[in-house]
């Protein structure tokens, strides 16, 4: 057991992966000698060569187009894109053929590939720098769509996603990236894409989030218990595609009370579809209205008023509040 | 400190073998035994009489919408000729001759059309990628198969087909840009056909030739008459052995026409007049294949009529094949992942119980507390 | 008043437009001589030249990207992507750019674009060509987008667009382009962007849709109030962002029961958030579980099965039945 | 039907005028009047300070992440120089001199990399652009911009900068596409640093030199030294005046290097040597026009330290606007629309009664039947 942050964790999965498969690729921009803007790939170059760990040009389009190719010749290429941001300029593929290949071939050519990339805000970065665009991947069926929460559930969500024969878009909070670390095995262990996890047990009300925010909702869930009487039961999602559904309705149907958390905007966010499920499966048991504490349907300001857009524990708390006293 | 020209050490060349009436350059003309040229006019015979059935098919209302390829025969059968079987073929959507070349059979073709996956359900073997909608994406993933060729060390080419309107899609750059960096041995063909739907090739672009586009990433290129197989045959042998040979990529501009309508949903007379197709029947690459071989003693019309009764035949059947391809309504779920999930199942449920009646379990799954069904 | 289909609908809403405001301007791939793959812009280059009515080169992200210029010099560019499959080409101008420069530079440059595209499946067409893609750009901050479903509606909410100093994301239904006609007043009308109508009055359950399944949706309430005795109101959104959340919520509260129907598949589709945005406000007056009927989390299939995967009306009126009698 | 050569009509040229230890080359000096040489001095020396002051400003916590542009201030300066107040400059994110040229208040510049939107809200009046993130997306904006130029039949020119990272871009090509197409007054200035972040020029693209990509697009070019003022000055005249006359848009490659690290962020130790940066300093663009105006005796030790002393009184009056600039937390709401939709006013009022206590009406704003507050 070795104490990481998320950075190394996710460093470790991926060594253990290079190391075990020769298919497996690492590529994007500055992966290779720099190790990644967030050195999440250092050292790969180094140990595997640069022809594993692979530096490319500056075409996002590019890195996700040509990786599409290399799986249709056995490779299993893990991708980065430099920021969430830029993801949306290789779209096109992600969206035209890395989720469409088996369907469209009748599984033929299946474009098993890891899309990585650093997710979401709270670093002080700069503009493109820090979006969450889980529900735009989310809505594109043949996707799969993980958000890790701590360096030990991102190394094995990660090890996961490679190992998975379906495409899995894979999101670093990178607020995370160096927030805290903790025990990682030594041995590699994966966890099965689509399942959350109770983050903490409760019973009067079921907060649900996933990624960076899960820590604030984490830290609402202990003010709520100290300063509020109420005992939340937090759920971290880890996978927004597919959805846990059978892990929230049972909570739900617990708590009859819900808040979602997520710093996306709300407007078609993923909390919409949390609602959704909820309401589908578990309605009679609903005993106040679902409040989502989320980012605002506005752009993420630059990085001086970043914090006040962002939800936070007092944000969670507030809501929550109010909705256990519906 | 001087204001000096800086030379360019690139090449362009040009290249033209068998004109329209047949006549052949003899110091230029490819060698290719006499079997395998009457393969070829097979082939291309066939890709013709295919198209036209296509063409008519749709008219019946028989497949969906068509995109003929009629006239740009030539360019993909070269290559398709000059390739080995375990290099890899990349099309664009106007290459038929080329699966059919390789060995595709004719069903597909129609099923494609036909609006069935089983049209690019590639076969297995086949080292083929399937018709590509979003255009000039193909040439992303070519580079990425051929990058694999190296990574591999294997001598594996990869032939990628792309129009001239696809060339002023970012994809189109950025791909040959990673080509050229790792040196990989990529073949990228433009079939210059003239026209982006209704949009002429003068406004595609300023440069005078597509191949030029080369120079940006430091490549030599060749500009070829698309309509001469033997110019089409040689390009391809050379550029296919250049890429094998670790040279790196190689362009090549085809020209050549299109004849018909950019699909049968497109009416070209809304923007091209029929003096500026004209001349271009009179380079029909077939004709001109023809000549050449009544010339060589190679075709005469008795082994021309066995031909097209065998090509009829085996059209006819695929037609039949195609037209008793059992679609199954389901079967949309079944390659989103390499396991259903379970959301997928439900909603496939969901959608039997509708087409089917509701399955025994189906009122129960709702799962709230009290459910009453009518 | 004329008779008009939506093309033809469409059409005379931007002749209109391009004859009282020289800035307006047509551009995409074949919008000009030949008018657009569906005719849309038919006759418009012909009768405003072709400096006004701009056949481009094929590159979506150059048409999105050059547009944005245009309009820093006053100009108002009505861009036409062929399909909604090939907007995405372009995403990454729409996403980073377009959505992004009034708040990015507080005003002084504002983007006010349309930004047309064919919509939704149902005419037959190859892959990428019957895409419904109006969940992703809703989710995006800083767009409005408008989804007409006849002719009449189509003229108006075209105008608005055009006139609005936002941009606007316009889809348009490609199977209801030439479905039916419609009177259409001669003078110019507008309709406001973000509302929705009562398609039909009713008041046993809420049916919520737009665009092309608004038609079945429609088919689905006769058929419910002759055969089922059921008496559906059925709303049109005619706009997902923003939402019109009154309109929803006022029917409900009558209603009690929803059926929200659209073709995109679900997961993280509008039908989510129409859902979210009930239960925020109106929770207490729901009486069954929301039921969505929308296409399913797959790829569209290619056109031979279509049919099979779009809602139609038998879907409409089977999941209604299922509510009304919950 | 021969095989030959394709000539090549476009020329590429090579132009340095300044060398590194100040000497001229008289024949391409040009002119410029010796009150414009001191100003372009000066603004070229204040770029250098003000970068410097953000650098140190960074360190000690005082801004966000800073990506300086030590260096590489001559090229943007000489094309700010030579471009009409009417044109529309379009940066990437290290032309500050050329913002400093056209007028910007520092504060802005600073409160840009303080994390405020007010960074990019480019004064009234001033036809430029923000800097620009994504890269090479602004290629197709400033192509727009040019198009506009040429619709509305208005002499402006249009200048765009870009670096070697950008080029491979899609975005770059569909930009220099388009504006050949519609020959628009773009002028696209390439600012080879050699390096894209990590990644250096060698493996950004094979092609010898980023001019030639204009082969592509049927377009000359020019390589010039970036360095040197002189040589920017003569290039941005050239093409300027060029696009201005309808000669369509114009690509200039500026050789220079990026002396700093990419960002405060990055460790350049981690692919660079310091062997690799040492000769490039000496090429440093400050020193050699320094040297040329000390001997054309334009500056000496006195006004120069005049200038310093001026330039440091105008950026500490900037840092103090900068660090008395009032962030309104509330801001972000405004700009997303003309009108603020009654969503984004309820959402807002959210974040009011979050971080002020409850408005009086917030308790009723739910709708539900019954609300019970605790
Ligand atoms: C990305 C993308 N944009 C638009 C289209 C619609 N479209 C289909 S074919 C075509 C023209 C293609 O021209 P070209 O590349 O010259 O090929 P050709 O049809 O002449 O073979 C267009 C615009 C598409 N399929 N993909
Ligand atoms: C589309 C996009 N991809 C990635 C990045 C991250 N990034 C910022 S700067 C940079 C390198 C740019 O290199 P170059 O164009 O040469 O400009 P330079 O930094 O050298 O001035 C990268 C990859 C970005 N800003 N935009
Ligand atoms: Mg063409
Ligand atoms: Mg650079």
């Amino acid at each position: 057991m070795a104490e990481l942050t998320m950075v190394q964790a996710l460093n470790l999965a991926m060594r253990e992966a290079m190391a075990e498969d020769p298919n497996v690729l690492v590529m994007g921009e500055d992966v290779g000698k720099d190790g990644g803007v967030f050195r999440v790939t250092d050292g790969l170059q180094e140990e595997f060569g640069p022809d594993r760990c692979i530096d490319t040009p500056l075409a996002e389009a590019a890195i996700a187009g040509t990786a599409i190719g290399l799986t249709f010749r056995g490779f299993k290429p893990l991708i980065e894109f430099q920021f969430d941001g830029f993801s949306f300029q290789a779209f096109h593929h992600v969206e035209g053929h890395v989720r469409r290949f088996r369907n469209r071939t009748r599984g033929r050519y299946t474009c098993p590939m890891v899309i990585r990339m650093p997710y979401g805000g709270g670093i002080r970065a700069l503009e493109h720098h820090s979006e969450a665009p889980e529900a735009t991947y989310a809505h594109l069926a043949g996707l799969k769509v993980v958000l890790p929460s701590g360096p030990r559930n991102a190394r094995a969500l990660l090890r996961s996603a490679i190992l998975s024969p379906d495409p899995v878009v894979f999101f670093e909070p990178k607020a995370l990236y160096r927030a805290f670390r903790e025990e990682v095995p030594d041995e590699p262990e994966t966890l099965p894409i689509g399942k959350g996890q109770v983050a903490r047990a409760g019973k009067d009300v079921t907060l649900i989030s996933y990624a960076a925010t899960l820590r604030a909702t984490l830290d609402a869930a202990e003010e709520l218990a100290d300063e509020h009487d109420i005992d939340a039961e937090v759920l971290d999602l880890l996978s927004v595609s597919p959805i846990d559904e059978d892990l929230i309705n049972e909570s739900v149907r617990k708590t009859g009370r819900v808040v979602v958390v997520h710093e996306a905007p709300r407007h078609c966010g993923v909390g919409a579809e949390v609602v959704a499920r909820i309401v589908e499966k578990s309605l009679l048991y609903l005993e106040a209205p679902i409040r989502r504490v989320t980012g605002y349907d506005t752009i993420i300001p630059f990085f001086a008023n970043e914090k006040t857009w962002l939800p936070d524990a007092g944000k969670v708390v507030q809501a929550t509040v109010e909705t256990v006293n519906f | 400190m001087p204001r000096e020209a800086i030379e360019l050490t690139n090449k362009l060349e040009n290249l033209s073998i068998l004109d329209q009436d047949g006549n052949v350059d003899e110091a230029l003309e490819p060698k290719i035994a006499d079997a395998d040229l009457r393969k070829l006019y097979n082939v291309m015979l066939k890709t013709r009489r295919l198209d036209e059935r296509c063409l008519m098919m749709q008219r019946q209302g028989r497949i969906g919408t068509y995109g003929p390829c009629k006239g740009q025969e030539a360019t993909p059968l070269g290559f398709a000729y000059a390739m080995q079987a375990e290099d890899w073929f990349v099309p664009s959507y106007r290459e038929l001759s080329a699966y059919v070349w390789r060995g595709w059979p004719l069903g597909k073709y129609l099923v494609w059309w036909g609006g069935n996956e089983y049209g690019s359900a590639v076969p297995e073997g086949v080292n083929d990628l399937p018709i590509c909608v979003p255009i000039a994406s193909q040439c992303q993933y070519a580079m990425g198969i051929a990058w694999a060729s190296k990574l591999r060390q294997d001598d594996t080419v990869c032939v990628c087909f792309v129009g001239d309107g696809g060339t002023s899609q970012g994809d189109f750059h950025e791909a040959m840009n990673f080509a050229t960096v790792y040196n990989v041995p990529l073949v990228m063909v433009v079939q210059n056909n003239h026209w982006a739907i209704s949009l002429p090739r003068s406004k595609q672009t300023a440069s005078p030739t597509f191949a030029q586009k080369a120079i940006a990433y430091g490549m030599d290129a060749m500009v070829i008459d698309g309509n001469d197989i033997l110019s089409c045959v040689t390009a391809a042998r050379e550029s296919i052995k250049k890429a094998r040979d670790g040279q790196g990529p190689q362009l090549i501009e085809a020209t050549t026409y299109r004849i018909m309508m950019h699909t049968t949903a497109d009416d070209p007379k809304k923007y091209r007049s029929e003096e500026e197709v004209a001349p271009w029947l009179k380079k029909d690459p077939l004709i001109r294949f023809e000549t050449y071989l009544r010339n060589k003693k190679l075709l005469d019309d008795k082994i021309q009529k066995l031909m097209e009764e065998e090509i009829k035949k085996e059209i006819d059947e695929a037609i039949v094949f195609y037209e008793n391809y059992k679609h199954d309504p389901y079967e949309f779920f079944e390659h989103m992942y390499q396991e259903m999930t379970p959301e997928l199942a439900a909603q496939l449920a969901e959608l039997k119980a509708y087409r089917e009646g509701p399955a025994p379990e189906v009122s129960a799954s709702n799962g709230n507390p009290q459910v009453s069904h009518a």
